[in-house]
C-alpha cells in the first residue's frame, strides 16, 4: 500500500503526524489505546497519593502532595484532549476505563500503606515513569509527543520531591527509616513491573517501535531503571529487597532478579490488592457526579436559549 | 504573652482555612469531571498556603516557639478556632460548593479589609491570598448559580444545601471582645461589619441562582470559642495522626 | 524475645477481635432495628473482652511490660497482625452480618481446636471465649439464611456482600512459618486443618440462604504479616487518637 | 364520674393500674407520651455516647461504655414494651420521634467534644436522670413502675462509672484535668434543665401528679439534683460554673442562678447544636434498615408457609 509506505517514510524521517493528516486505522487505534491508557493511570494515580492529602505529616508535605495530585489530574486532561484528536470523546473513554474494557497503570492496584510510600511513589513509580516517557517526547504522533514534553517536565519535579521525602525519612527516627525500608520493599517490584513484561512476552511492541509509537524495549527500560535506582537506594541506604541484585562489572549494569510475573498477570486481570477499589472509586465519582454534569448542561442549554431569545428582540 | 487578641484572631482565621482545606482536600480523586478535580485540589492547596502563613505568624506573636505544624497537628479541637461552617462535612457537591460560596463571599470581604490593617504582617497576608480567593469567589458563585438554575434535581440539591448551612453562617458575623479589641487598634475590621455587604451578595447570587435564602434567624456559635461540632474531633483524628504518631520527627 | 512465634500469633487473633469489635461498634445507635442495636453492641464488647484477654497475654509473652493498651493504642498499621476481612468497611447491613458470618463460622473452630492447646493460657482463653461465640455463630448464620432467603432486595445486598467479601476468607486458611512451629509444639492447630469443615458450614448455610459461593479461586493476602488494606490506617487514626494524644495518661 | 373517682381512690390507696384495667384517656396518653418519651430518650441517648466508643482511651473503659450503650438500648425495648401494653405499637413511636411529633431529652442535643463529656454524661446526666426516675418506680402504672425499678438500677451503676471517669482525668494529667473542667462547664447547665422548667411554666404538672405519674415538682428535683451534685464536684476540685451558687446555711441547701431558659426553648423547638443531627441519624438508620426488616419479615413468612404445608402433607 503505498499509502502505508509513503505514511512509514514520513515516520521514518523524523515528520510529526497530525491530527488531521491520514495515518492507518491500526497507528490510530494504538494511540487511542495507549493514550487513552496514560490518561487513566494519572487519573486513577490520584487515588493511592489523594490517600495520603488528608494525613500528611505537615502542611508543607500536605501543600506539595496537593500540588502533585494536582498536576496529575492537569496530565490527565492534556491526555485526554491528545487523545480525543484522534476522533474518541473524553466520555467514551471514561466509559471504557469504567466498564473495565481499558486498562490503567498496573501499579496503582497496590495500598498506600504508610506516609513513606508517597516518597516511593514520586521516586520510584513516577522514576519508572519518565524512564517511560522521556522516549515518547520524540514520537511520531505530534499532540502526544508535545503533551509528554510538558508532562515530563514535571514529573522529572514530582521525582525529586518524592526522593526529598525519603532522604527526609532515612536520615530521620528508626521508625522512619523503618517505614521507608518498608516502601521500598513493598514498591520495588510492582515499579520494575512497570515497564511490562518481558520482551519475549510481549505483544504490540514490534509495529510500535517501526511507529516511534514505542522507542524501547520493555526490558531495555527496566535495565536503565535499575542502573539509575540502584545507586540512589544506596545513598538513602535502604536495601533493594532482590538477593540476585548486583553489579556486572563486564555489562557495566546491574543484573537483577525476576519478577513475580504470575503477581502481574493476577494484578492485570482484576486481582490486584486495590483493583476494586480504585476502578469502584472512579465510577462512583461518576455516578454521584451525573446530576452535577448534567445540571451543568442543563444551565448552558438554558442560557444559550436566553441569550438566542434576547438577541431575535 | 505578647499579644493575646492577634493570636487568637489568627489561629481563628487561620484554623477556618486550615479546616476548609482539609475538607476540600477530600475531594481529591472523587469529584464529579476531571476539571472539578483540578480546582478543588486547587482550591485546597491554595487555603493550604494561606494557613501557612496565617499559622507561622500566629506562632510568632504567640512568641512560645511554636511552628505552623505545631499549632495544625498538637492542638486538640477545644484549642481549634475556626468557624463551624468550615467544618461541616461535604456530603455530596452541593453541600462542598454552597459551603465553599457561603464562605469565600466572607472571606473575600474579610481580606479585603485586613489589607488595611494596622498590623503590616496581617495586611500583606492579607493582600497575598486575596488574588486567590477573588479567584475562589468568581468560581463557587458561577457553580451555585449555574447549579442552582440547572435541573431540578440540580436545584433540589442546592436549595437543601443551602438550607443545612444557612444556621452555620451567622456566626461569621458576631463580635466578642476579642474582635472589638483588635477592631479598635485597627487591626481587624469588626465582624458584624462584613454582615450587609455579604448579605447583598449572596441574595444577589442566590436569586441568580434561583434559591431562596432560609427565612430561619438560628444561629449555631462556639467555633470562634472552641466550642465545635462533634465532625472536629474526627477531622483532627485523621489530620493529625501522622505527626502525632511520630514525636518529634522531622519530615 | 521469649516465644515470638507466640506472640506473633497472640497479636494476630487479639488484633483481629480488636479490630473487628471496632467495626462492629461503630453500628451503635445505627442498627435497622432496636434488636440489631443490642446484640451488635453485645458483639462488639464481646471480641473487646477477648482482644484484652489475648492482646494481655501477648504482652506477658514478649516480656517487655507493654500492656493490651500498649500494643492495642501505640502500633502503626504495619505492627497490626489481623486478618484483613476484619477491616473491611461496614459499608451496609449485609455485609457487616456476611464479614461475621464468614468471620464466626472460622472463630469457633479455631477456638475449639485451641481449648486443645498445649499452652494452658491459650486454652483457657480460648475456653472462655468460645461460649460467646459460639452464640454468634447461631445469631450471625440465622440472619444470613433469613435474609438470603427473604425479600429480592435483601438476597440481592447479601449475595454482593458474599461476593465481595470472599477473597477476603482465603487468608484465614493459609499457614505461614509461624503457624507451623506453634502447630509442631501443639499450641495451634494448621490454619489450613480448618478450611474443610470451614466451607462445609458455609456452604451449607450459603445454600439454605439460597445464595451462592463464588467461583473466584483469588485470595488477598497480607494481614497476618503486617501489609494491610488501605482501610486500617484510618481505623486506627480514629482508635488510637484520644490514648496518642496524651501519652502517659491513665484513664 | 364515679369510674373516674374510682379510679382515683385506687391510684390514692397506692394500688398499681394494669394494662387491662380500666383507665381515664388522659392517664393513658399522658402515659404514652411520657413513656415513649423517655424510651426515645434511650434511643437517641445512644447517640452522644457511641461517639466516643472507637475512641475511648482504653480497651477496659471501651467495654465498659459498649455495655452502657448496649444498656441503654435494653431500657428503649423495656420502655417501648410498656409503652405498648397501652395499645401503640413501637412503630408508631418511631414514627412519632421521626417526624419530629415526639420529643426526646433535649439534653441529647448537646455534642459530646472529649472523652471528659462521657465522664460529664455518666455522672451528671445519669445523675440527673436518676433523680427524675427514682420516683417513678412507685409509679401509679404497673408496667412503667417495673421497668424503672429494673432501669435504676443500671443507671445508677452507669452514674458512678461516669464519676469514676472524672475522678481519674481529675487525678491526671494538667490537660486531662482541663478536659474534665471543660465538660463540667458545658454540661451543668443543661444538666439543670434536664428537670424541666421552673415549676411556674411547667404544664401537665398538677393532674400528673394527682395520678402518681409524677411525684416531685421540677423544681424540687432541681434543687436535690443541685445539693447532691455540688459537694462531689467539690471532691473532684472541679468548679461549677454558676457564680451564684453558694451554701444556704438557713435552708441546709444550695442556692443557685437560673439556667438560660431561652436556650432550653431553642433546643426543645430544634435549634440545638445536634437536633438536626441526632434526628437525622435515627431517621437515616430507619430508612437504611428498611430493606433488613422487610427481609426478615418476608422470610418469617415464608417459613410458615412452608410449615403449614409441610403440616397438611
Amino acid at each position: 500500500d503505498p499509502q502505508e509506505r509513503a505514511f512509514q517514510g514520513r515516520i521514518d524521517r523524523g515528520e510529526k503526524i497530525e491530527p488531521k493528516e491520514w495515518m492507518p486505522e491500526g497507528y490510530r487505534k494504538t494511540l487511542i489505546r495507549q493514550i487513552s491508557q496514560h490518561a487513566h493511570s494519572e487519573i486513577v494515580g490520584q487515588l493511592p497519593e489523594g490517600n495520603w492529602i488528608t494525613r500528611a505529616p505537615t502542611l508543607e508535605r500536605k501543600a506539595i502532595l496537593l500540588a502533585k495530585v494536582q498536576d496529575e489530574a492537569g496530565h490527565g486532561l492534556y491526555l485526554y484532549c491528545a487523545a480525543e484528536t484522534l476522533g474518541i470523546s473524553r466520555d467514551e473513554m471514561f466509559e471504557q476505563l469504567h466498564s473495565g474494557r481499558a486498562k490503567y497503570s498496573s501499579i496503582f492496584n497496590y495500598p498506600t500503606l504508610s506516609w513513606a510510600d508517597i516518597g516511593a511513589i514520586g521516586w520510584l513509580v513516577d522514576g519508572a515513569a519518565i524512564m517511560n516517557q522521556v522516549p515518547l517526547q520524540r514520537c511520531s504522533f505530534g499532540p502526544y509527543s508535545r503533551a509528554m514534553i510538558r508532562i515530563c517536565k514535571e514529573e522529572s519535579f514530582h521525582q525529586r520531591q518524592g526522593f526529598d521525602i525519603m532522604m527526609k525519612l532515612c536520615k530521620g527516627t528508626e521508625a522512619q527509616q523503618k517505614m521507608a525500608q518498608d516502601a521500598l520493599e513493598r514498591w520495588w517490584w510492582p515499579s520494575l513491573m512497570m515497564f511490562g513484561p518481558a520482551d519475549g512476552d510481549s505483544v504490540h511492541s514490534a509495529q510500535s517501535m517501526a511507529w516511534k509509537i514505542k522507542q524501547d524495549t520493555n526490558d531495555e527500560l527496566r535495565q536503565k531503571f535499575v542502573d539509575q535506582t540502584v545507586p540512589q537506594a544506596d545513598f538513602l541506604d535502604l536495601k533493594v529487597p532482590d538477593p540476585d541484585l548486583k553489579w556486572n562489572q563486564e555489562r557495566g549494569s546491574y543484573d537483577f532478579g525476576e519478577p513475580d510475573w504470575d503477581e502481574f498477570f493476577q494484578v492485570i486481570s482484576g486481582n490486584g490488592p486495590c483493583n476494586e477499589e480504585r476502578l469502584g472509586a472512579r465510577v462512583k465519582a461518576w455516578d454521584d457526579g451525573a446530576w452535577v454534569r448534567e445540571g451543568l448542561m442543563a444551565h448552558a442549554r438554558k442560557h444559550a436559549r436566553r441569550t438566542t431569545l434576547a438577541a431575535a428582540e | 504573652m505578647a499579644d493575646k487578641a492577634l493570636f487568637e484572631f489568627l489561629t481563628r482565621i487561620g484554623d477556618t482555612t486550615l479546616v476548609l482545606g482539609h475538607r476540600v482536600s477530600e475531594w481529591c480523586g472523587h469529584a464529579p469531571a476531571l476539571e472539578e478535580d483540578i480546582a478543588l485540589a486547587n482550591t485546597a492547596l491554595d487555603l493550604i498556603g494561606h494557613t501557612r502563613m496565617w499559622l507561622s505568624r500566629a506562632g510568632e506573636v504567640e512568641g512560645k516557639g511554636r511552628t505552623e505544624d505545631d499549632l495544625a497537628f498538637l492542638r486538640e479541637a477545644h484549642e481549634f478556632r475556626n468557624y463551624l461552617l468550615v467544618e461541616r462535612p461535604n456530603e455530596d457537591f452541593a453541600v462542598t460548593i454552597t459551603r465553599q460560596f457561603l464562605f469565600d463571599a466572607w472571606h473575600r470581604l474579610m481580606l479585603i479589609s485586613l489589607q488595611e490593617s494596622s498590623d503590616q504582617r496581617v495586611s500583606e497576608i492579607a493582600e497575598k491570598a486575596s488574588k486567590e480567593v477573588a479567584y475562589h469567589v468568581e468560581r463557587s458563585t458561577d457553580l451555585v448559580v449555574r447549579l442552582g438554575d440547572g435541573t431540578e434535581e440540580s436545584h433540589r440539591r442546592m436549595q437543601h444545601a443551602v438550607d443545612i448551612l444557612w444556621p452555620y453562617t451567622g456566626e461569621l458575623f458576631t463580635d466578642d471582645e476579642t474582635d472589638r479589641e483588635l477592631s479598635d487598634r485597627g487591626i481587624i475590621p469588626l465582624p458584624s461589619s462584613l454582615e450587609g455587604e455579604w448579605k447583598t451578595h449572596v441574595d444577589g447570587v442566590l436569586s441568580a441562582a434561583t434559591l431562596v435564602r432560609p427565612e430561619r434567624e438560628y444561629a449555631h456559635k462556639g467555633g470562634k470559642a472552641g466550642v465545635h461540632t462533634e465532625h472536629l474531633g474526627f477531622l483532627l483524628a485523621e489530620m493529625q495522626v501522622t505527626h502525632r504518631a511520630h514525636p518529634g520527627a522531622t519530615w
